[in-house]
Order: structure tokens, then C-alpha cells, then sequence
């Protein structure tokens, strides 16, 4: 076994992808926006279909809930347990940084991003090497591109972060 | 046929033509390279012959009065002899294309033109109407099954199957009902890149012949693998690719029979395959330039003729029995190892060294990693016919695929690795 | 720009690169290639590229989970990044084709397909109706002519042009009545490979633009000898083959803007650039893949790169103002020849080191045999554009075309056989 | 110069291409059979537009008269001089000897033939050199093909050789 290897297939992916987080499409709360997206990988045909429910929290908009269904290989079906994990619970803003932080792991070849970038991703660090394997980085994105796609469907608007907010009036991609 | 693999010494001498089958990967492992049936490697008389025409020769072909396009003319026009001979067929029914895909295109296209009226009369027999029918077989690659869908669509016509068994083999016992008097194009796959089934061409030609339907022959995965005699199969079109006989990428070959190339209208257009050309209209040049326009893909046809030469020296009988031996070991080893099942024949009978498996409880892009770390490419996927694979119920899975130059220890290495895969994933333990 | 040439010391160095220049002829007579306007010769660079791959890291792209093929797809795409940057264009504008060619005769079938209905509503802003309006030129080569007569014949549609003047210089002044609210294409040379003039870019792109037309530009002679920045000169679609550009044969780039080639439908169908597929139906990818079907030129492909950045270290400013002296050399050469008359600009503005020419009394394929006879190897006959030389009244020309690593010297050598051509032929005695 | 260049221009081929034979199409007598055929090199896109005369001769049919307009090199142009001279007179089956004598030839890449078939040549044996010259062969052959298509072009069949006849009934090619 390769170093690069027990890299990409942490522990924590193994158990991910054995016992995957909202796995089977449930309703969301009646009151709750929701969304899907259905997404393929072209380069091996396995397939997504993620739906959200959006729910608000104050006046800030919130991830209520994540369920998934699909198939794929274990990269990228540990990638949509971890990312339900992630992303239920917090506000869209949030979820919008984690999804770029997340994005932007995958183009590092394996060395990783900043301690501070890393602590947001929380068990989504455990994907560092994927992105030493480039014909892997589309199957741990896949349930990103459907996360992103269902919330675009929502209708609702990421608000602008801090940041961007200070020099744009411009949502974020 | 019998399973002879070549001698130790013999393919000692194959292997040292093939430059990168002696690189290492990762780690330094040697490299096991069993993913012939995406694409081949490439023995040194094939680079060489691509080096040598560029550094000696390099010019525009059937143009100038100088001595260098005469002497690449020549080489080109030989490099297709080469390749005519090599699969039974005459010089005039070779028309080179950038890969077999084109050249299935090319044909749907053409009668795609004859339908709108071009060619004028002669092209008449390769128009459709709607209503018309074009066969093919849940066995087909994406590029002998979506090119016949795009054209039923451009035309009105309807695409028909003919279904596979649960070995992977093709339902001869359909023809009769599926294959009709409606029918107008039967395009069905002389080898399957996943099941490795060798498909009994006789009977599809019998029925098209029967119902005045035309032959289209997916020859990618038998002309490298197999003799093939294209006159003797009796089929009215015939592709391969170039890549995946030991030859460039870059370069493939559509066979038709004379007289149809003769009575096709053209595809592509622009350069080299008009005869007279005014601002209002053109006419063109006859078969094989009337389908290859442009400056055509020079030194790598010259490969492609190389390669076809190497693999005729080697004799194709010899090279078809070394890998009916690869076959037997490859189905072995897979059986070898619990909880692994086969796509397609396990026996070894009309089939090639190409065995398609899904390890249960393991993805087979997950299979395939573990397998690369040890040092062996397979494929994992759906390798381009999705529609076979849910025919068996599974999206995707692993394939090892062999050539001449495949060993059988590079198949106890694949063995080896395949043994451990369901232990990595946590099962069996 | 100044014209000024490499300097002795370079261009040596320059032509080391090229082993074919190094080449000598029958009798020992050294080569002196001026049919660059053909096909170029290729720098150790593009072979080295091309052979590293095949000895490396020859494996089917986009497909693999094996470390081959990681490498494979990686230097596949990173070329597609060189061609890309060395045009100005974004990577994912860059589709890989044949030859210039088969860019252009994709974009006419995909025009056809969606006149079909194909790509549904997104790609009607493709389809064409009859009485539409196609426009090109009286001086395209074929490739730029005969693709547009068949989309015409399969649609309905007309073609119409913009003429020549006596220069060779396109009628400019004729865009505004010749293009009109029915014109819905705009298809055009960026530079002739017959008189060798540049066509000034802006005023066909703004009145394409003013009436909504495609522009399609013919950048196959640009490319190779001129910075080019597609993104600046504002067209929609442009083609060029790596065989002009110091690469190999069998591989050519479409560029198409973004927007334009998502919404356009495919031509060319099967593996690798599809999504789902049923044996009802299919998706397909987004481009650039949807458009590259089969398994690519992926070789070629690598040199090309390895050629545009062979080009961009050259640097394009310096090869264009070599070859604008050559371009006065050439000229100068024929001048001082008796009876010879050029067709097109015998200025050097705007213009490449392309010459065509007739010798009167002497049929241009005799011009070229003596030619030949001295190692000048010349084009001759009508270079694919048959309507441009009935415009000039005669049926063939003589051309002589230099590149990069063209020298003084051998304009010399070319001026020195052309005197000898019309007394071999038994005049002016 | 090369040799090869010396022959490949002969002064006979010269001199037919700055003075051609049978150059400019005329009507062959009125009690003529006639046929007419126009052939494009599509290498070059030279033509020939070449019209046939046949009478009779007894019973044997006899080429009357041959003309033909067009443009080419000069070897094209000599070459359906040379054609004009030779076919002039002669009776259908040696036309068509000479026509396959003169096809043989130019597969000698510029050996020429044993002594007895150049003598049936004549003046077209000064086309040896053409057949060192791949480029040149189509130069040649052009009005011979004119010729051969504008003779089926009149119907009258070809009378099978003596050696042809003995063994098959088939008309020679
Ligand atoms: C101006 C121009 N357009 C198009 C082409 C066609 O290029 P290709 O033959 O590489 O497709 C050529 C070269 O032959 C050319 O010079
Ligand atoms: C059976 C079969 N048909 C067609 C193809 C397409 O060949 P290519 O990609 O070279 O066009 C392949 C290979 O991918 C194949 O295995
Ligand atoms: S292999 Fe399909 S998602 Fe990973
Ligand atoms: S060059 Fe045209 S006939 Fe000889």
C-alpha cells in the first residue's frame, strides 16, 4: 500500500461510504423551501439526486435538512454523507464558504489549505488526498455540484458575505 | 484454433519492441498493463515510422510536383495497402478517418445527406424514410448505438435491438423477428469491448441480406485481436481504430464495399475531394478522396500501416492463439477470488482476453484504484455502453483487457491485487 | 510591425530544430522547402512530445482510474491550455478536431442538426431557413466554400460573396449590400493561402454583429505566421490545423465562444461525450467534450501544444517580421523574373510570404517540375481554390511559401531556378 | 539538370505541347459514329474535352478522326497530341493496344517496355521518363482516358484481341 492510497482512502471515508449520512429522499418540514438537483459524472455515469430544505433563522436563510440518493464510488458517496453532515443546520452564507473551501482542497494536489480554512471543513479534511488523484476530484465533488444546484432551485439568494459585501453588491458564484 | 501462448523467448522479443511496457509507476512498481481495450501500446516500428516520415519525408499528400510530396504520397497510399490487405479488403475500400467512431459517423451522416437528396440518384438506396428501421444490439459501444439514434432523429426512422443473453452473448435467435422488412442498416458489433463475446457474423449478414438491409461491422475490438477477413465476412461497412491495433491515435479506417463508397455522397467536404468547384456549386472526386477531406492525418496512417505489417508478421493466428491462452488465465483468476462476478462468457470460446467484472460490495472505480496501486491499469466505468451494463443490472465495473504482449505473470500480479480489494474496503474480515 | 529577420545566428539555430531541412534531394541537391503554405515542417520539439507520450504515457484519456491515464489526460489537457493561450482564448473554448476542415464542417452539420430540431431551444439561434443567408468569400479555400454549399443544399439556405479586388484584396466596401438582415452566417479567410493577403478582421465582424450573423473565421494561414488573439478580434467561431503551426498531421482546433458552443448541438456522437445513455436516448456533455467524440488525436494533440509553444518562446511578433522580409524577398524574386505576374498584393503590407504566381507560355506544374529539379519544392495548381483563380483567369499557379525557418538563401536559390523556367520551355531564345 | 528531368522532357514532348495535334474540336464526318468525353484531373483540375470519330473498314470499325480542346502541362497536352496521331486510322482493337501498352508504360517508374511493345508506341515512347515521376502519370493518361470513355460513349463495341478471344468472350477492358 502506497502512502497516497491510505491518503485517499482515510478511515474516515471507509466509514462514510459504508454507512452514509442522508441516504434515502425524505420530505422536508412543510413549511421548509425545497430544492433538488440531479447530477451525473460523465467520465464513470453514476448519478446524485440531492434535496434540500431551506428553512430561516431569524432573517437569514438555513439548511434544515439534506437527503440523497445515488450511486457512486466510495469517495464519492463518503463526499455527500460528510457534506450532510456539514451543511445541515447552518445559513446559507456558511454553507457557501464551506462548499468554496471545500473546492478549492480539491485543487491543492494533496497538500492541503491553511489550519484555519481546514478546522471549517471538519471531517470533509479526511478528502486531502483525493485531490492527489485528479480522475477522483469529480466523484468527491458530485454531491457538492447537486448541493449547490438544489439550492440555486430554492430561488432563495445567498446573501453576500462580509467580505464580498464590502467591495460588491454581486452574489457569490 | 489452439491456445498456444507464444514462447517465453518469443514474447521476450515482443515486449522489447513496446518502449513503455518498461516504465514504472508510483513507488516504483512496474507497470501491468492491462487496459488494451481502451487503447494499445505501441511498438517502436510504429514511432519509428511516424519519426521517419517527419524527419524525411513530411509533405502535403496528392498535391505537389516536388520530390518530398511524391515520397509521402507514396507512403501514405502504401500505409493503405497495408492496411486493406491486412483485413481482407482492396485498396479503393479504405477510407481513412480520425477513429472508428468517425467513421460509423461518416456513414450515418452520408445517408443522412442521401435522405435530403444529396448525391441525386445513386445515393438513393442510403436515404430513409420515416418509418424505416435501423438495427443494432444492446451490446454496442456508445459509438455504434448513438450515431444511429442521431440519424433516426434527423429522419424519422426507429431505432430497433437485438438483445443479449445472460452470458453476454448477442440474441442471433431475435434476427428473424427484430430484423424486418423495414429494416435498412443492421450495425452490430463484431467483438464487445466489455463482455469480450465474439459475435458470429454469418447470421447478421444472412438476415440483412435476406431483408435488403446494409451491414455496418464494429471491428475495433476483433481486427486487433482476431484474423479478420472483410470480404469473406461478407459485411457492406466495417470500422476500426488505429489506436487500438498498436498504432497511433489519431487514425482509424471506415471499410465500405466499392460499389457503395461509389454511390455514397460525401461527408465532410473542403479540400482534396472535389473535382470541380465554382462559387454556386462543386463535384466531386471518387471514393476513397470523395470522404477524406482536408490534409488527412499523414503520419499517423503510415503508423497505422506500420502496425498492421507488425501484427501480419507476427500472424494474426498466432497472435489470436496467444491471447485465447490470456483469456483462460484471466477468467481463472477472477473466479479465483470470492464474491467477484463476470460480465459476459466465462468460458473460453469465441471470446477475447477482455474480462469485465463487479466486485460486490466495491465500486469499480474503488477496485480499479487499488488494483493501480499495485501497479495494474485496468478500466472502470461503463467503458462506453451503458446500456449493456444495465442490462446486467450494474452501473459500472472493472475491466482487464490483454494483447500480444500481455504475460501470465502480469495476470498472477492482477490476481494477486484483485484478492485484496474486498479486504481494503473492510469486508470479508 | 518591422520587418526585420532573424539574425543569422538565430535562424541557424532555429533550423537545427527541424531535422527534415537538414534533408538533401535526387542528385544530392540540398532541399530548399518553400511549400510551408501546405503543410510546415515540425521542430524536435513536437516529435519529442509526441514520442514521450507514446514511450510514457500513452493511455486513453478522461476515462482511467490507472496513473497512465491521470498523465495521459493531464498533458492532453494542458495542450489544450497552449493552443488556447497562444490564440487568446479560454481553455474551454478549444475543441479539438482533424484539421481545420472537419472545425469547419462541424460547425455547417451542427447548423444542420439544429435545423433538425436538435439541441432544442437553445440551439435555434443555429437553425436555418430557407432564403437564409450564408456568406463567404471569392477567395476561400474549398475548406471554407464547399462545407457552406452542402449546409446551403441540406437547408435551403443561400450562398452569396464578397469579391476580390484586382490586388487580391477582399471587397470590403462590398459588406454592406452583399450582408444583409437575411445573412446569418459570415464565413471568411483571416489571410489567403493563394495571394497571401490579411484580411483586416473589423469591419466583417461589426457588420456581421450590426445584422446578427455568425462569423466564422478561417485562421488556418493566420495562426501559424501572425499573433493571433481570437478573443480581440471578436469572431464567433475560428479553425486552424496543427500540421500549418510546426505540428503534426491529423489534429486542428474550432474555437467557438463559450456561450455559442454550449448551446450548440453535437455532430459527431458516441463514446466520451455523452452523459446518459438508454437505447431510447441519449444526453450529452458540455463542451468542449460534447464535441469530441471517440477516443481523440490525443498524440497530436500534445505536439500541437508542444508547436504553439514552440511558437509563443519564437515569439510571434519576431516570426511575423521574419516573415514579412521573406514576404519582400519572394516578391522582389519574382519581380525580377520576366513574364511572371503575381496574383495578389505585391506590396508587403498586410500580406505573408506567400506568392503565387504564373509564367506565361508555361503551365504552373512545369514551372514546378523545373523548379523541383533544382531542390525548390513549390506548390502547384489551384491550392484548393479553384473559384479564386477563375477570378484571376487562369487554372493553376505556382506557390512559393516560406515560414520561420525560411532563409535568404534559399529565396535566392528559388530566383535563381525561376529565371531558367521559360527558356527550358523554349522561350526567349 | 538532371537526367531524369532530361527525360521526362524530350523534345518530341516539347515540341507536341507548344504545337498540338488535333487541337480544337471539329464535327467528324456525317456518316460518323461519334462520341465525346470530358475528364478532369483532380489533382490540378486540368481538363480535356476529347470527341471521337469512328467509321468502318470492311466490317472492322476504324478510328476517323480525333480532336480535343482543353487546358493541362505540357505533358497532358503532348501526350493527347501524341494520342491524336497514333489512334488516327487505326481500327478499334489496335486502339485499344496501344492504349494498354501506353498504361503499362507508365508502371515501368521509368524502365520502359520490351522493344516490341514500344514500337507499337511510336512517338509515345518519349513518355518513359513520365513514369519516374508519380505526380506526372495522371498527366499522361488524362486524354487516354478522354479517349477510352468517349469510344464507349459512341457504343460501338471493341472487338475482342485474337489472344482474348481464345480464351474468353468477354470484351477487353
Ligand atoms: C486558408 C486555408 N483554409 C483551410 C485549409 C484547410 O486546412 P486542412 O487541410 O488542414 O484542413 C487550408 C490548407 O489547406 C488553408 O490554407
Ligand atoms: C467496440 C468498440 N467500438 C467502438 C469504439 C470506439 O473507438 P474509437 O474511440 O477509437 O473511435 C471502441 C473503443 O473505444 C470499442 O471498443
Ligand atoms: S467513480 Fe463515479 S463518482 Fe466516483
Ligand atoms: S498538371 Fe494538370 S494535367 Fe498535368
Amino acid at each position: 500500500m502506497t502512502s497516497s492510497m491510505e491518503q485517499l482512502y482515510q478511515q474516515v471515508i471507509l466509514d462514510h461510504a459504508r454507512d452514509p449520512h442522508g441516504r434515502g429522499l425524505v420530505d422536508g418540514p412543510a413549511d421548509a423551501v425545497a430544492g433538488e438537483s440531479h447530477q451525473v459524472n460523465p467520465t464513470c455515469g453514476d448519478e446524485v439526486t440531492l434535496r434540500v430544505a431551506l428553512g430561516t433563522r431569524g432573517t437569514v436563510p438555513v439548511v434544515e435538512g439534506v437527503s440523497w440518493e445515488g450511486q457512486g464510488c466510495s469517495i464519492s458517496q463518503a463526499s455527500v454523507s460528510v457534506l450532510t453532515d456539514l451543511v445541515t443546520g447552518q445559513d446559507l452564507r456558511q454553507v457557501d464558504e464551506v462548499a468554496e473551501t471545500f473546492r478549492a482542497l480539491m485543487h491543492t494536489r494533496g497538500a492541503g489549505l491553511d489550519e484555519e480554512r481546514e478546522d471549517a471543513l471538519g471531517d470533509a479534511t479526511a478528502f486531502t488526498g483525493v485531490a492527489k488523484y485528479p480522475a477522483r476530484i469529480k466523484c468527491a465533488l458530485l454531491g457538492w455540484a447537486a448541493l449547490k444546484d438544489a439550492i440555486a432551485k430554492t430561488g432563495v439568494a445567498v446573501p453576500a458575505t462580509a467580505s464580498a459585501a464590502a467591495t460588491t453588491t454581486e452574489e457569490p458564484a | 484454433m489452439t491456445e498456444t501462448m507464444l514462447s517465453a523467448g518469443e514474447l521476450a522479443a515482443v515486449r522489447a519492441d513496446f518502449p513503455l511496457l518498461a516504465r514504472t509507476l508510483r513507488d516504483g512498481k512496474p507497470l501491468v498493463y492491462l487496459d488494451s481495450g481502451a487503447t494499445s501500446q505501441k511498438p517502436d516500428v510504429v514511432l519509428d515510422a511516424e519519426q521517419d516520415f517527419y524527419a524525411q519525408r513530411n509533405a502535403a499528400v496528392h498535391r505537389g510536383a516536388h520530390q518530398l510530396a511524391e515520397e509521402a504520397t507514396e507512403a501514405f497510399e502504401h500505409a493503405r495497402e497495408q492496411v486493406a490487405s491486412f483485413v481482407g479488403a482492396d485498396v479503393g475500400e479504405v477510407v481513412w478517418t480520425t477513429n472508428a467512431t468517425a467513421g460509423l459517423n461518416l456513414v450515418a451522416y452520408a445517408m443522412s445527406n442521401a435522405t435530403a437528396g444529396r448525391g441525386g440518384e445513386a445515393a438513393r438506396r442510403f436515404a430513409l424514410a420515416p418509418g424505416d428501421e435501423i438495427v443494432v444490439t444492446e451490446a454496442e459501444h456508445h459509438a455504434n448505438l448513438v450515431p444511429w439514434q442521431e440519424l433516426a432523429a434527423r429522419t424519422g426512422a426507429v431505432v430497433r435491438w437485438v438483445g443479449v443473453d445472460d452470458d453476454g452473448r448477442l440474441r442471433t435467435d431475435e434476427l428473424a423477428h427484430v430484423v424486418t422488412d423495414r429494416t435498412r442498416v443492421l450495425a452490430f458489433t463484431h467483438a464487445s469491448n466489455v463482455t469480450g463475446a465474439v459475435t458470429d457474423v454469418a447470421p447478421f449478414v444472412a438476415r440483412a441480406r435476406a431483408v435488403g438491409a446494409l451491414t455496418v461491422l464494429d471491428a475495433c475490438q476483433s481486427v486487433p485481436h482476431l484474423p479478420v477477413d472483410l470480404h469473406a465476412l461478407g459485411v457492406d461497412f466495417a470500422v476500426f481504430s488505429g489506436h487500438k491495433m498498436l498504432g497511433p491515435t489519431g487514425v482509424g479506417a471506415l471499410y465500405g464495399r466499392r460499389e457503395l463508397l461509389e454511390a455514397m455522397p460525401p461527408v465532410a467536404t473542403g479540400g482534396s475531394m472535389v473535382e470541380v468547384v465554382t462559387m454556386q456549386s462543386t463535384t466531386y472526386a471518387p471514393p476513397p478522396q470523395r470522404f477524406e477531406a482536408g490534409t488527412q492525418m499523414v503520419a499517423q496512417a503510415i503508423g497505422m500501416g506500420a502496425a498492421a505489417a507488425y501484427l501480419a508478421e507476427l500472424g494474426m493466428d498466432a497472435v489470436a492463439a496467444h491471447e485465447a491462452a490470456l483469456a483462460a488465465e484471466l477468467l481463472d483468476a477472477v473466479a479465483s477470488v470470492p464474491h467477484v462476478r463476470v460480465l459476459g462468457p466465462t468460458d473460453t470460446r469465441d471470446r477475447l482476453a477482455t474480462v469485465s467484472f463487479v466486485v460486490d460490495g466495491v465500486h469499480a472505480h474503488d477496485v480499479g484504484q487499488v488494483l493501480d496501486d499495485a501497479g495494474v491499469a485496468v478500466r472502470v466505468g461503463h467503458h462506453c455502453a451503458q446500456p449493456l451494463h444495465r442490462r446486467f443490472g450494474v452501473a459500472a465495473t472493472a475491466r482487464a483487457s490483454a494483447s500480444v504482449y500481455t504475460t501470465s505473470q502480469e495476470i498472477a500480479v492482477f490476481r494477486e491485487a484483485l484478492t485484496g480489494v474486498r479486504a481494503f474496503f473492510g469486508w470479508d474480515r
